[in-house]
């Protein structure tokens, strides 16, 4: 037989190395600080800079879950609306009486049984793909949210719940913290264990997944229900910040949560991403729309500058996906 | 005026890492039906993606009926008159077979500019009959089975008239009796003075259809020979550059107690009662004609689909298969007959590819152990001697047989007792051939029993122990290998139920 | 194999039409229900609002159903909708006496020139459609604000002709509805019997062969988007003068509306499939929930449930029925 | 120099709406008489959450006082809590967010003066009897909710006892909701006399429905709206009249209030009185839990006074 030798060492390349998406996000995370310290006098310090991350990382926590979604090449719309509907019955709950650390509960099960369910009827349902059934339950989830609560706001929450969203350990914010550790978690899930392998396998292409033995409904089963799992966690922070609930909370986080996890150059085709560009993106925009706050830019200036920004960096990715190098 | 219609000189094409083709010169008189041999990689496909605009070529020139042409894209080609038929299905599975045949070239109203459907209705329609198909111009295409797809494709090279047409492994799908059909079309096509460039790992096809046949050999050019002039040995020396003593490897096997036993089973729509028992240290061949339901079948067993009647019993025990890792737990596992659908992830590297069924076995509670799946990889890929750089090489970039050798390394991962191998030697050149019946015969000596699905009859004969005919749905003879002739099957394949 | 023909065979056409009569059946039984609840709604009059409010979204879903067959979305055309109508109307508010064609015509053009954009990224910049509409989406929404510096654009400030654009009528049908069969007649007939029409088939359904056998993919994506701009920029101009207002934060969101009519129509997001006819029953779907919601005079606070529910309810039997299609002609092979 | 002279933050509820653009300009203005540097902060969509952010920039910014219109009453207060534990003056404007999350609000009317009067108002111009409707914003709007509660204590009245409030429908301020939901007033009430809708983009809607159907005299129409958009309706008479206070006036005594909350002249409680430029004397009132600054009686807009204000906003 004509032997050939098949090397078994990645040859390691410069070229490859350098033109990695994230070098390119990271880039733009360091140049958003200088230019923010440098047209705001209030930016460039650490209890402000800590401050900032509160106000957008409750978002984040549902980015994470999305990006195995996206990965999945599928896409979840209805998180805006699980936010709400899990806020709300908790916020009732514990009106009613039941103890907060009950309601709390309750409210993370809400996501889980909504995130279930989207799973459950897009496995069913093959053909009407990830985006019609989350389209579908995004107003009825919401719907749902209305129906209970009706032009009430609830809340008077016990007054440690407020800890979640404005709470401090050693003068780190809580949520913060938490989301670092939930990051790092989310991370190795995808890059270190054969979950994660089965993840982007799926995305690439599920049939020959599904002939290779993944069992590719329950992975989607699970990961969709994840997705609601930490939308719920998200909406405890938000519900927290804000000390009281109602129904049109959280509109339109879905848009927020996908556009941090597109710019983190996961590609909504499916089977490409990382999670460092993720997380680096995430705290991009927040800290971009933090800085452009401070120095008190017109929102519809603002609106502008988000989307070209991700528009232009997603095109220069595109390029360096053309030079020719698979993305993991 | 030149005598050759298509000429092509001192043409070299570089993909990122890849010389798929250096200094490759060929040319094709009118009229005449060209074969293009060589092991898998050689460029053949390469090539002729250069000839229809696909790729361009670093360095060489075309000649069309003697002037110089610069083809930049597929459209360049098609206005000069030549028309190819891709080795992987080139289809839009959400139109009817009418339109995938008849799109850029539509019939229009030179008018209004109008599509004339019932005229293009008609017209496909003729071209599949023609071509013995046993579906209508309207059929969706994504309703097909592989093989009805590429006899669509060959209707679509019909209908766009060439001068040229380009077949890169037509038959690789089609049974002997499909495959006769094309040669018919193939010869009136060439006696009306088409050319035919013709891509083939099958002699049989060689010898009944060219006049010429010109060889590749890692991507360069070896020889150019009249048909009747090179014998079978040189030729295959010239393709492989060694002496292949012989195809089929000595079958002397104790076959050990029945493993598989299949009784009554039966999916509405696709198969009905079939029953049938596997031993161990057995290759068990599966014919018939395409669509006769051997896949539908092997990938109910598989888990893939579900079944309506019937029972799968396991050494002895019913077993209940409702997912492929069901069934490769039980150590069942099947090579799709679909590579690069079903088969490969084409985005990744070997290592991965090849890791993906047996997770577990390179990870310790859910951690991945990258070390040890290149290990595995690096073992397997030699052991089915994968052509490739290295064991990070993307699966896109391997040529078609490089791939399948990949997908069987994959099944070597799982420790399975009942391979099933749908088409293994689709579009694979006779030195991987040959190293895949060495496996399949290894694997059967050490115990393995085996499923061996294809089309080709001289395969089936050498490689099987026992043989089952299947015809719309329904198994209708089994035999021997000893007992087993041509004629026995094909008649059994074709035979109509009174 | 003569007595083989029609075994095997998934027709395209049967599928489609069982898959809209259960759509169709799904509205039918709806509106009996609708009209048990209150009669006023299969009245002449109501009729009649309940399509001319309908015609603007209906405009949009057909654009949008193209975008769609080719494995795209546009996320945008709420932004543009908003951006085109507003300048128009500053237009129209400078000069009262502009002829409303010209309007028309202004409205149409800028819608187009965004739809060229977003096609450019799109087509020639490796952009994934969701997020290059997703990002301009923010753009002309912003560009909207900014132009306008805030203000709106109001009833007595546009010309009685401008107006009399969206509730004039000829032979008693209103210009909006005429405006819609009219688009849907072109629409049909450039979809089902053009080349390029046929082109936009094929390059959702397989864009990679598309490109080996030598059709143009990034002008058919790019012709795709463009034309779903110009729709858009022409609803831009209707809207305006249909509410007799411009404002800054027309239409926001409601792009989620259109894409919503295109799935219950029966157009898969997957690319390559989706029917004019079928588009029809799913706009006429959610153009009845939102005339008979109101009119079933339901606690304001279920409204968003029901119709949620009735939107899932809707694809999910149109799932089932494509279902139990595709098993009937496979049926046919056994015997 | 600003620095010195102060920081003073509005944050209004939303972008691109001339209502609250004027409001921007009458607080700039004010503070510009101060000789106060104003910062101008409006969210691109009306949520509570991107006010909180904002509310969190301006902490950071070290601003001396916050006036802010919430689009929740209860969702601000942990911002607006912390803003004041560092310091910073909280007053709230137009809509107001609750007593615990600021320090004084300054109401551009009377809730309750509003909702009587347009009731009155339908009364006389259904001639006192009849089928009414109202058409309100979403079903989550803080004063409209607390205007409608008004209308219905003041329909208790045994002087409307043949006044019949038969609906009270929601266009969530998006046109081509509130044309549907008026439409569907119409027909699911044939004999419906009159229309009250609180709410700018609602009472639009209505007022053009009304005049393409050409209803004129068969339904009344009124509420609160602008007198750019309503013109047209007031003009051709299928709005006789509407109310609205002066937005630019809002935003002006807000800012004074804020002036005077920083340098000391009012702490909130009641009270305290201030000069807030042009509007001369105001007062400090309880309403409610909590205190109030009164602009004054909502403005009646009609057919005699709408040319000159059209134009204004
Ligand atoms: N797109 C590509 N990128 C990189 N390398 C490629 C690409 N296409 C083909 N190659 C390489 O070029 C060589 C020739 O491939 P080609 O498909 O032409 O072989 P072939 O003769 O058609 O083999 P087979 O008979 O198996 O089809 C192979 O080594 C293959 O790995
Ligand atoms: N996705 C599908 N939808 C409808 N019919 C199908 C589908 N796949 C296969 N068929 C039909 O089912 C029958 C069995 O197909 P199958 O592929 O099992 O036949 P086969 O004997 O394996 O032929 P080959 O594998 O050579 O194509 C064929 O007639 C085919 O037309
Ligand atoms: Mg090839
Ligand atoms: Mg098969």
């Amino acid at each position: 037989m004509s032997s050939v030798n098949i090397q078994t060492e990645k040859k390691f390349s410069l070229q490859t190395f350098f033109f990695q998406w994230e070098w390119l996000l990271l880039l733009i995370f360091v140049m958003i600080n200088i230019i923010n310290a440098h047209l705001s006098p209030y930016y460039l310090n650490t209890f402000t800079l800590l401050d900032a991350t509160m106000g957008f990382l409750d978002k984040a926590f549902i980015a994470l879950p999305m990006a195995f979604v996206i990965i999945f090449g599928d896409i979840d719309i209805s998180v805006g609306s699980t936010v709400a509907l899990s806020s709300v019955v908790m916020a009732v709950l514990y009106n009613a009486g039941v103890p907060m650390y009950l309601a709390m509960l309750a409210c993370l099960s809400v996501g889980l049984i909504c995130g279930f369910i989207n799973g459950i009827l897009i496995v069913k349902f093959k053909e009407l793909s990830a985006i019609i059934v989350t389209l579908s339950t995004m107003i009825l989830y919401r719907g749902i949210a209305y129906i209970i609560l009706e032009n009430q706001a609830a809340g008077g929450f016990p007054q440690w719940f407020s800890f979640l969203g404005w709470g401090y350990i050693k003068g780190i914010p809580f949520i913060l913290a938490l989301f670092a550790v939930t990051a790092l978690v989310f991370a190795f899930l995808l890059h270190k264990t054969t979950f994660g392998r089965k993840v982007y396998a799926i995305g690439n292409n599920a049939v020959a997944s599904r002939f290779s033995g993944v069992k590719v409904d329950k992975m989607k089963v699970i990961v969709f229900t994840l997705t609601g799992f930490m939308t719920a966690v998200a909406s405890l922070f938000l519900t927290s910040k804000m000390g009281s609930t109602r129904p049109n909370i959280a509109s339109g986080y879905e848009l927020d949560a996908i556009a941090m996890v597109v710019l983190g150059g996961v590609s909504t085709s499916g089977g490409k991403g990382r999670m460092i560009g993720v997380i680096l993106s995430i705290f991009i925009v927040g800290l971009l729309r933090y800085g452009l706050g401070l120095i008190n830019v017109s929102s519809q200036i603002v609106l502008i500058i988000i989307g070209l920004l991700l528009i232009v960096s997603v095109m220069i990715s595109s390029l360096n996906i053309r030079m020719g190098k698979s993305k993991e | 005026m030149s005598k050759y219609i298509l000429e092509l000189k001192g043409i070299t094409k570089t993909f990122p890492g890849v010389k798929a083709l250096d200094n490759v010169c060929f040319q094709l008189k009118p009229g005449e039906i060209h074969a293009l041999m060589g092991e898998n990689g050689a460029g053949k496909s390469t090539f002729i993606k250069i000839i229809t605009g696909v790729h361009q070529p670093d360095e060489g020139e075309i000649y069309f009926k003697g002037e110089q042409v610069v083809i930049d894209n597929p459209n360049d080609s098609k206005k000069l008159g030549i028309a190819a038929i891709y080795q992987h299905a080139t289809s839009y599975p959400d139109l009817s077979v009418t339109e995938n045949i008849f799109i850029g070239h539509e019939y229009i109203c030179p008018q209004t500019k109008r599509l004339l459907w019932k005229k293009m209705n008609a017209k496909a329609q003729e071209y599949l009959d023609e071509l013995g198909a046993n579906f209508e111009s309207t059929t969706m295409m994504k309703a097909l089975s592989v093989a009805q797809q590429q006899i669509v494709e060959i209707a679509k090279a019909l209908s766009a008239n060439a001068e040229v047409i380009i077949m890169d492994e037509p038959t690789s799908s089609l049974t002997t009796s499909e495959s006769e059909d094309l040669y018919r079309i193939a010869e009136s096509l060439r006696d009306s003075g088409t050319s035919i460039i013709f891509i083939s790992h099958r002699f049989e096809d060689m010898y009944r259809l060219a006049d010429i046949v010109t060889v590749l050999r890692d991507s360069k050019y070896i020889g150019t020979w009249g048909v009747n002039e090179v014998s079978n040995e040189d030729l295959i020396k010239a393709m492989v550059g060694r002496e292949i003593t012989q195809l089929f490897p000595e079958k002397k096997r104790v076959l050990g107690k029945e493993i598989l036993k299949v009784h009554g089973l039966g999916k509405i729509g696709y198969f009905s009662d079939i029953s049938f028992t596997l031993r161990k240290g057995e290759i068990l061949g599966l014919t018939g004609l395409v669509g006769a339901g051997r896949t539908e079948l092997c990938q109910a067993i598989f888990g893939i689909h579900s079944y309506d009647k019937g029972h799968i019993y396991l050494e002895g025990s019913e077993v209940e298969i409702n997912h492929p890792s069901d069934a490769m737990q039980l150590g069942i596992g099947y090579l799709p007959e679909d590579r690069q659908a079903q088969g490969l992830i084409l985005e990744w590297g070997l290592e991965k590819n090849i890791s993906l069924s047996a997770l577990d076995k390179i990870s310790r509670n859910g951690w991945l152990n990258k070390k040890e799946e290149i290990k595995i990889a690096k073992r397997l890929a030699d052991k089915v001697n994968v052509k490739a750089r290295s064991v990070f090489d993307l699966a896109k970039q391997l040529s078609g047989g490089n791939q399948q050798k990949v997908v069987v390394a994959k099944l070597l991962t799982a420790d399975l007792k009942i391979i099933i191998l749908d088409e293994p030697t689709k579009g694979v050149d006779v030195g991987a051939k040959s190293a895949i019946f060495e496996i399949m015969t290894d694997l059967a000596v050490q115990g393995y029993a085996i499923i061996m699905i294809s089309s080709e009859m001289p395969e089936i004969l050498g490689m099987s122990d026992r043989i089952l005919v299947m015809r719309e749905g329904r198994i209708t003879a089994e035999m021997t290998g000893e007992e087993a002739s041509q004629e026995r099957i094909l008649e059994a394949a074709m035979k109509k139920t009174a | 194999m003569a007595e083989n023909k029609s075994k095997t065979v998934l027709n395209r056409g049967s599928v489609q039409k069982i898959r809209e009569l259960g759509l169709l059946g799904f509205i039918v039984i709806l509106s009996v229900f609708i009209q048990c609840r209150n009669p006023s709604f299969l009245t002449a009059e109501n009729l009649n609002d309940l399509i001319t409010n309908t015609a603007i979204l209906s405009l949009l879903s057909v654009g949008m159903m193209m975008v769609i067959i080719t494995r795209g979305i546009d996320l945008s055309i709420g932004a543009t909708l908003a951006l085109s109508g507003m300048i128009t109307a500053m237009t129209v508010r400078s000069h009262p006496a502009l002829s409303p064609f010209l309007a028309l015509l202004l409205g149409t053009t800028i819608g187009l020139l965004c739809g060229i954009v977003i096609g450019f990224l799109v087509a020639k910049t490796s952009i994934l459609p969701i997020i290059a509409t997703l990002g301009m989406m923010n753009v002309f929404r912003g560009m909207t604000f900014l132009i306008s510096g805030g203000r709106w654009v109001s009833a007595h400030q546009m010309s009685s002709s401008f107006k009399h654009i969206a509730t004039g009528s000829i032979f008693g049908v209103n210009h909006l509805i005429l405006i819609a069969i009219i688009t849907y007649l072109i629409f049909y007939y450039f979809i089902n019997h053009t080349r390029t029409g046929r082109k936009i088939y094929a390059v959702g359904s397989n864009p990679q062969s598309a490109r080996i056998s030598g059709i143009n993919v990034d002008r058919t994506l790019w012709l795709v988007y463009a034309i779903m701009g110009a729709l858009t920029g022409l609803s831009g101009v209707l809207w305006v003068s249909k509410f007799a207002s411009a404002q800054s934060n027309t239409a926001m969101g409601y792009e989620m509306n259109v894409i919503a009519a295109c799935v219950v129509g029966g157009v898969s997001i997957a690319g390559g499939t989706g029917k004019v006819s079928g588009l029809l029953s799913g706009v006429l779907l959610l153009g009845i929930l939102n005339n008979a919601l109101p009119l079933l005079n339901v606690s304001p606070f279920w409204q968003d449930a029901i119709q949620g529910g009735i939107i899932l309810l809707a694809v999910i039997v149109g799932a089932l029925v494509r279902r139990n299609t595709d098993k009937k002609n496979l049926i046919g092979r056994e015997e | 120099a600003a620095q010195t002279a102060g920081r003073y933050a509005l944050i209004v509820k939303s972008a691109g709406n001339p209502y609250n653009e004027n409001e921007m300009k009458g607080f700039a203005k004010a503070i510009k008489e101060i000789g106060g540097t104003a910062i101008l902060k409006a969210p691109a969509e009306p949520t509570a959450e991107a006010q909180i952010m904002m509310i969190e920039q301006l902490i950071a910014q070290r601003v001396d006082a916050i006036a802010i219109a919430g689009n929740d009453p209860d969702a601000l207060q942990p911002a607006l809590t912390k803003a004041m534990k560092r310091g910073i003056k909280v007053l709230s404007l137009d809509s107001a967010v609750n007593p615990q999350s600021r320090m004084v609000h300054v109401n551009q009317a009377d809730s309750e003066k509003i909702g009587r009067s347009l009731i009155q108002g339908i009364y006389e111009m259904i001639g006192g009897e009849g089928q009414i409707a109202i058409l309100s914003a979403t079903s989550q709007a803080a004063n409209q909710n607390t205007w409608i509660e008004w209308m219905k204590k003041e329909l208790k009245k045994e002087k409307y006892n043949k006044v019949e409030l038969v609906k009270v429908a929601y266009g969530d301020d998006l046109r081509d909701k509130s044309v549907s939901e008026t439409e569907a007033l119409l027909k699911s009430y044939p004999n419906l006399r009159g229309i009250i809708a609180p709410t700018t983009v609602g009472i639009a809607a209505a007022g053009k429905v009304l005049s393409d159907k050409e209803l004129k005299g068969k339904v009344e129409l009124t509420g609160l709206g602008l007198p750019s958009e309503m013109a047209e309706y007031i003009t051709n008479g299928i709005c006789d009249w509407m109310y609205l206070w002066n937005p630019i006036d809002i935003g002006y005594l807000a800012g004074y209030t804020a002036h005077a909350l920083v340098n000391g002249e009012i702490t909130g409680k009641v009270g305290d009185t201030f000069t807030a430029g042009d509007l001369g004397k105001k007062e400090v009132i309880a309403v409610g839990g909590g205190t109030e600054i009164m602009l004054g009686a909502p403005f009646k807009f009609d057919a005699g006074n709408i040319d000159e204000w059209k134009e204004v906003y």
